[in-house]
């Protein structure tokens, strides 16, 4: 579905008179805009930028609140981050913002794919490149396509990753895992675990049937997509969230997941004998961008806050985050990474990641008919 | 004898019953306890060795501590208030004659019966309407909803068995509607009043869902505790699933008194 | 006893025809002014303000209401299969999880009651709900790791041969993780109840001749029924209701009513859709307890 | 009414919602230093008139004077009485001392002296060693002393007693009437007594009401009420009372009664305090049991009857006897003495008309 976002309208509020007409604006209002906490009426632009309040307001998926992440950030410019992690989809992360009064948020961490329609509603900011340490980035993450529109700056790439073959490597060797084939093994069936999030999945399947790019797909594509679902389904014996694919395959009972890096070194680093890996049909990507919203009531505090994420101390940090590890674009940082760590997260060779890691990935996308993808992997799931 | 021991005999499915109840019901428990301990990060078994490493990450977390402060706050704050509230509108109901009591007496109960998602959404609608941005104060003004009505029934209880002419020898003796109120009332319904913090505290340091759309950044324990769980499998929620599993056991046998105490006996 | 009538506040409080009379000792209804006034701002026009909201429809963005008010929103909600289908999920869930847990707290309440020793009764009752005081959001997760297919219980019924348990993410999951509560809740109505049975009733019943079991069902029983009563309605409205546990045992597929409540709310911040589902809700919650209740006779007017 | 009037109700009415009159439009008034006993079964509305005297409940209508004052509208805490409750109404989560004090608190007097003032009403109860205790370590009799203390600390010029003997057995109530009487002739103070015991009331009183259905049925002595009863219901309220309907009619120049039942005729002549009988009227006799006589003394009575001897109980001073004149008209006999007929045998009853008391039907509120 669509998100329809029009700021204007939003900011004059007609709903919110027309309620206070209707609940009674006598003494009842009195009271409650008496003690209304901080009563968040959209206070003229022009006297937020003169005099930013010493704080930023973030939305972001989980990595930032754990211990020591932003302690530098805060201590060196005084700005306190209001941060909230998002426990939901990239879809409803976008509906939150609508559901926060006008300001509310500063900056947020959506899937990138999504930066280009944000752009296009003007619900973020554009940015300039030169304000930020994509100078620093590896290729080609300083122009992550999916991160700019019209040509023009607007999402910062913060961490990615992929999606391809998760597997035991006590039980499947690396000639195993070279296709995506091995997930119709006889011997796998059951041992196949999968994320409860259509897109990734469907993407690979996609690229295991050859469709280049993955996400845009004719109706007869998307119908061999279904098709091979329909196969796969009685190697699947589970399909579960985050917590509960990794879970099972540390328990030992599942042997190979649709996943990458994110997954597959926690389980490596806590000592289960998991790696990962890109099949030879290739895999996707994922990947997280910051902007800053276009409605901020402190846009300094937000660009000096994506200076932050976007720099080599935050991300050295966030690429081996205990929620889950990610790659990450920023040169510096992978660089003070240890090597053991820059291994297991597909670093080590950061001159020819281009060339050798990400050709064979494609971007994850928001597909046009994304409805009928969702609809397809829950008959898949009900199977 | 062949009853009695009939009798006894069919006495076994029931304490079976009663055993095997216990334990499910500790099943989850017994479980978050151990894995609190167990040294690898993913809940598995076989346990990979006894380590108190997730007590240490619990304590330097600062989110947490964050969390675990804020839920103290907003619980206090409820329980404080509710029973304030709770202890006032108790006393007229039980006091006072006016129209429609019985309409009032069951409107304000009806919160128990409906939905926290349900209160949760409805609140988020209208504080967004007002313009009201989430907060601390959003949650506890939530959370009350439900906890005013719990302390004004457990209270009304209470004044329900001292007996009218209590007050009214008070008054006859030349003590004033406040007068008797402190010197008599208040101090005969202290023990309910307790019970009441405790049960508005708990219920409050709990609650999960109002407080989960009434809040932005000030997040609540079961909050912090939900987000960790959702998105990165933390272990640390055991060692802190354990703490307030044994402070809550302390707090509820110490409490028992008061919470299954026989009622009040005339003097 | 017409001399005690105006006494026993509480008990036969009618409300006083034309209510002129003057109260010597004045009539001290304004402490309930801190308790209605909120409740009135905080919860009665909230909920009715969301209330109102289902019979409008969004117009842009889900703040904004088309002028006029529309019934579209109900037609919807009884058309669409997914729609009737999380209301009949919901219902199903719990009712299954009322019929359980009050099956199991009726064992439990009784057990403990007749035939735990006296001094243990009331350790016995505190350790059936301490963990009640526990987190709930803890208990519900530890649910799903035990019952995952990689779980221990699954091995455990592997071990004796059983075969892998397939629950989880399913309904099953959630009617256990439901009952579970539900026993705990039910429990403590029932103890409560149970306990103020007076004993010489049981020996009456006993002398009389009846057996054990006709004791239960003539005695026992009638007296408990309001505790069994209040326990289910609230066990019914709680599983009607709850988030959490659907969410996490139940997987995000085949929704129940709260969960489509929840996303019209935050994936597609559909505010008119979203109330018609809590009016939904709420209305069946109203018709399904408020016999029970008025079977019961609970309420602050008739104790 | 007399200055020496200290209590004066006027027309008062309690209603309850529309059609609950808890007490009708009576007329009292209460003289200085007596005992007053407001009589009656539950219900007739006795503890409701004297909860409005002392300001515990509102007066529908009328007016009630204390001391020529109008006190109608004046809260309990400013009315010069005192009430001593059914349960005693001690304060349970305070000492025996802190609950005589509790008066004196109330009006601001210091704790030493208030203290002081509470030993000497202990002392006066001849209980000075409970003074530190809490009320549920009493004994019944000596909570109710202390209520009493509590009351009179105040020194009210009315004392209002709602039943304070009702809890206690049978003993310890005797002792107690005893010393209630005492103590209230000793202080000089009026007492307002409301109990539904009729012995307890003929014992203790000097005036008593009798009250019915919300209105007064008598207002007099305990020995007008007992001997001469206005109303049926006063005459069967107040002991035993054999009661008989029936119409008085002319014959021969005489009223006689025809009872509705097999007891006999009486001649209009001996009737006491009728003053104006028409014929055809309806009227009660009420006979009381001692007065009835048996066997061989029954020979000399005015009027006579035969009938079958059906229960004796001997009751220590005296022996109660049942016999029945036809099926279910049954009369009640108290004697001196053994009768000398046995059970189912036939017995002769008798009495003169002095004796019986004649009650015109509508002459009061009959049940």
């Amino acid at each position: 579905m669509t998100q329809k976002f029009d700021a204007g309208k939003l900011s004059r509020e007609i709903s919110r008179r027309e309620f206070l007409k209707w609940a009674g604006t006598g003494a009842a209002a009195g009271i409650l805009a008496g003690c209304a906490p901080q009563a968040a009426a959209t206070p003229a632009p022009a006297t937020a930028v003169a005099e930013e309040e010493k704080i930023v307001n973030v939305l972001a998926f989980s990595g930032y609140e754990e211990p020591g992440m932003l302690d530098s950030f805060e201590k060196a410019t005084g700005i306190k981050v209001n941060l909230k992690i998002h426990d939901g989809t990239d879809d409803e992360m976008i509906a939150l913002i609508q559901t926060s009064p006008a300001g509310t948020w500063d900056v947020m961490t959506p899937t990138s794919a999504y930066v280009p329609n944000l752009a296009k509603e003007k619900q973020v900011m554009e940015l300039n490149p030169a304000d930020l340490p994509v100078g620093d980035y590896l290729k080609p993450f300083d122009k992550w396509p999916t991160c700019f529109y019209e040509g023009k700056m607007y999402g910062l790439l913060n961490r990615f990753g992929y999606y391809g073959l998760t597997y035991n490597s006590e039980q499947l060797t690396a000639a195993d895992v070279q296709s995506l084939d091995i997930l119709m093994d006889p011997k796998l069936k059951g041992k196949v675990a999968l994320f409860d999030w259509f897109l990734p999945n469907m993407g690979v399947v996609s690229k295991w049937l050859g469709f280049n790019p993955p996400y845009r797909l004719s109706a007869d594509q998307l119908g061999q997509v279904k098709e091979k679902l329909v196969q796969l389904r009685p190697q699947v014996g589970l399909i579960g969230s985050t917590a509960q694919t990794t879970q099972a395959l540390a328990s030992g009972e599942f042997w190979v997941a649709i996943a990458g890096e994110f997954v597959q070194a926690g389980l490596f680093m806590d000592g289960h004998p998991y790696l990962a890996t890109v099949p030879k049909e290739g895999g996707v990507t994922w990947d997280q961008a910051v902007i800053v919203l276009a409605n901020t009531l402190r846009p300094q505090n937000s660009l000096k806050f994506l200076n932050y994420v976007g720099g080599p101390e935050f991300q050295s940090k966030l690429a081996v985050a205990r929620a889950y590890y990610s790659m990450v674009p920023n040169r510096k940082a992978a660089e003070l990474l240890t090597e053991d760590q820059r291994k297991l997260l597909n670093m080590a060779d950061l001159d020819n990641l281009e060339k050798n890691f990400l050709a064979n990935l494609s971007p994850r996308e928001r597909p046009e008919n994304i409805d009928e993808w969702a609809k397809i992997w829950d008959e898949f799931k009900a199977m | 004898m062949v009853e009695g021991l009939k009798e006894r005999l069919g006495r076994i499915p029931l304490i079976l019953t009663l055993a095997l109840t216990g334990a499910v019901i500790y099943l989850p428990i017994l479980f978050v306890v151990i894995f609190s301990f167990n040294s690898g990060r993913f809940q598995v078994f076989p346990l990979k060795g006894f380590s108190l490493v997730w007590y240490q990450k619990m304590l330097s977390d600062t989110a947490f501590m964050d969390a675990l402060r804020n839920s103290v706050i907003v619980s206090l704050g409820v329980g404080v208030v509710s029973t304030i509230f709770g202890f006032l509108g108790a006393y007229s109901l039980v006091k006072a004659e006016f129209r429609f009591k019985d309409l009032l007496s069951t409107l304000l109960i009806t919160p128990l019966a409906v939905p926290g998602v349900l209160l949760a959404i409805s609140l988020r609608v209208y504080f967004y309407s007002l313009g009201w941005s989430f907060s601390l104060l959003t949650v506890f003004l939530g959370q009350l909803i439900t906890n005013v009505p719990l302390a004004l029934m457990v209270i009304r209880a209470r004044l329900l068995q001292i007996p009218l002419s209590l007050e009214e020898a008070a008054w006859d003796l030349g003590a004033g509607r406040l007068r008797s109120l402190a010197e008599v009332i208040l101090p005969m319904t202290i023990p309910s009043m307790i019970v009441s913090m405790l049960l508005t505290f708990t219920f409050s340091f709990d609650e999960f869902i109002i407080a989960y759309f009434l809040t932005q950044f000030e997040l609540t324990l079961p909050i912090k505790i939900w987000a960790n769980l959702i998105t990165g499998y933390d272990p640390t929620v055991n060692a802190i699933g354990t703490i307030v599993f044994f402070l809550s056991l302390v707090i509820v046998f110490f409490g028992q008194r008061f919470i299954l105490g026989k009622p009040y006996q005339k003097g | 006893m017409a001399s005690i009538l105006p006494l026993s506040a509480g008990k036969s409080n009618k409300p006083q025809a034309g209510g002129r009379e003057r109260r010597i000792m004045g009539n001290p209804w304004y402490g309930l002014i801190p308790a209605v006034s909120y409740l009135l701002f905080f919860y009665l026009i909230p909920v009715v303000y969301l209330l109102s909201r289902s019979f409008k429809i969004t117009q842009g963005s889900g703040i904004q209401f088309a002028p006029g008010l529309t019934l579209a929103n109900y037609i919807e909600f009884f058309t669409a299969r997914t729609n009737y289908l999380a209301y009949a999920r919901s219902m199903v869930i719990s009712i299954l999880v009322v019929l359980f847990a009050s099956l199991i707290a009726y064992a439990v309440a009784y057990t403990i009651v007749f035939i735990v020793p006296k001094r243990y009764q009331q350790m016995t009752l505190l350790l059936i709900i301490a963990p009640f005081w526990t987190s709930f959001v803890i208990r519900a997760f530890a649910w799903q790791l035990l019952l995952a297919e990689a779980g221990p219980v699954s091995a455990f019924l592997k071990q004796v041969g059983v075969g892998s348990l397939k629950i989880l993410n399913t309904h099953v999951a959630t009617v256990i993780g439901l009952t579970v509560f539900g026993v705990m809740m039910l429990t403590l109505n029932l103890y409560s109840v149970m306990e103020n049975i007076n004993p010489n009733l049981l020996a009456a019943a006993a002398d009389l001749g009846a057996r054990r079991w006709q004791t239960f069902k003539e005695v026992v029983f009638p007296l408990s029924r309001p505790g069994l009563l209040i326990g289910a309605a609230l066990t019914f409205i709680i599983s009607f209701g709850d988030y959490v546990v659907p969410s996490l045992l139940g997987g995000g597929v085949r929704i129940v009513l709260s969960q489509a409540m929840v996303g019209a709310m935050t994936t597609s911040f559909n505010i008119p859709r979203a109330s018609t589902y809590a009016m939904i809700m709420l209305v069946t919650i109203l018709v399904v307890t408020m016999p029970i209740l008025r079977l019961s006779r609970v309420g602050l007017n008739t104790e | 009414m007399g200055s020496n009037s200290i209590v004066e109700l006027q027309d008062v009415t309690k209603r309850y919602g529309e059609s609950v009159v808890a007490v009708d439009a009576i007329n009292l008034s209460v003289r200085r230093g007596e005992f007053l006993t407001l009589l009656g079964p539950s219900g007739c509305g006795k503890t409701t008139t004297l909860r409005m005297i002392a300001g515990l409940e509102t007066v529908s209508s009328g007016k009630i004077l204390i001391n020529q004052e109008d006190v109608t509208y004046l809260p309990p805490y400013s009315r010069n009485t005192s009430m001593m409750f059914q349960d005693y109404a001690l304060f349970p989560h305070m000492s025996i001392e802190d609950n005589i004090a509790f008066g004196l608190k109330m009006r601001r007097v210091p704790r030493d002296e208030r203290l002081k003032k509470a030993r000497e009403m202990l002392e006066f109860i001849q209980l000075p060693h409970i003074a530190g205790r809490k009320p549920n370590q009493l004994s019944g009799g000596q909570r109710q002393r202390v209520a009493l203390v509590r009351s009179l600390i105040l020194q009210p010029e009315v004392l209002l007693l709602d039943e304070p003997l009702g809890a206690l057995d049978a003993e310890l109530r005797r002792q107690m009437q005893v010393e209630l009487k005492r103590n209230q002739q000793q202080l000089g103070i009026t007492f307002i007594y409301v109990t539904h015991d009729q012995e307890e009331a003929l014992s203790l009183s000097d005036r008593i009401v009798v009250m019915n259905g919300g209105r007064v049925e008598q207002m007099d002595t305990p020995k007008m009420i007992y001997e001469q009863p206005r109303t049926t219901f006063v005459a069967s309220f107040i002991g035993r009372c054999n009661l008989r309907k029936g119409i008085a009619e002319a014959k021969e120049g005489r009223l006689v009664v025809f009872l509705d039942a097999v007891l006999g005729k009486f001649p209009a002549a001996c009737f006491n305090g009728v003053e104006a009988i028409q014929p055809g009227q309806r009227i009660a006799i009420a006979l009381r049991p001692e007065k009835i006589r048996i066997g061989r003394e029954a020979e000399n009575c005015q009027t006579k009857a035969v009938g079958i001897l059906k229960y004796t109980g001997f009751l220590g001073s005296i022996v109660r006897i049942v016999v029945e004149l036809a099926p279910g008209d049954e009369v009640v006999v108290e004697s001196q003495a053994l009768p000398e007929a046995q059970v189912g045998e036939k017995i002769s009853l008798g009495w003169n008309c002095d004796d019986a008391i004649v009650l015109t039907e509508n002459s009061g509120g009959d049940k």
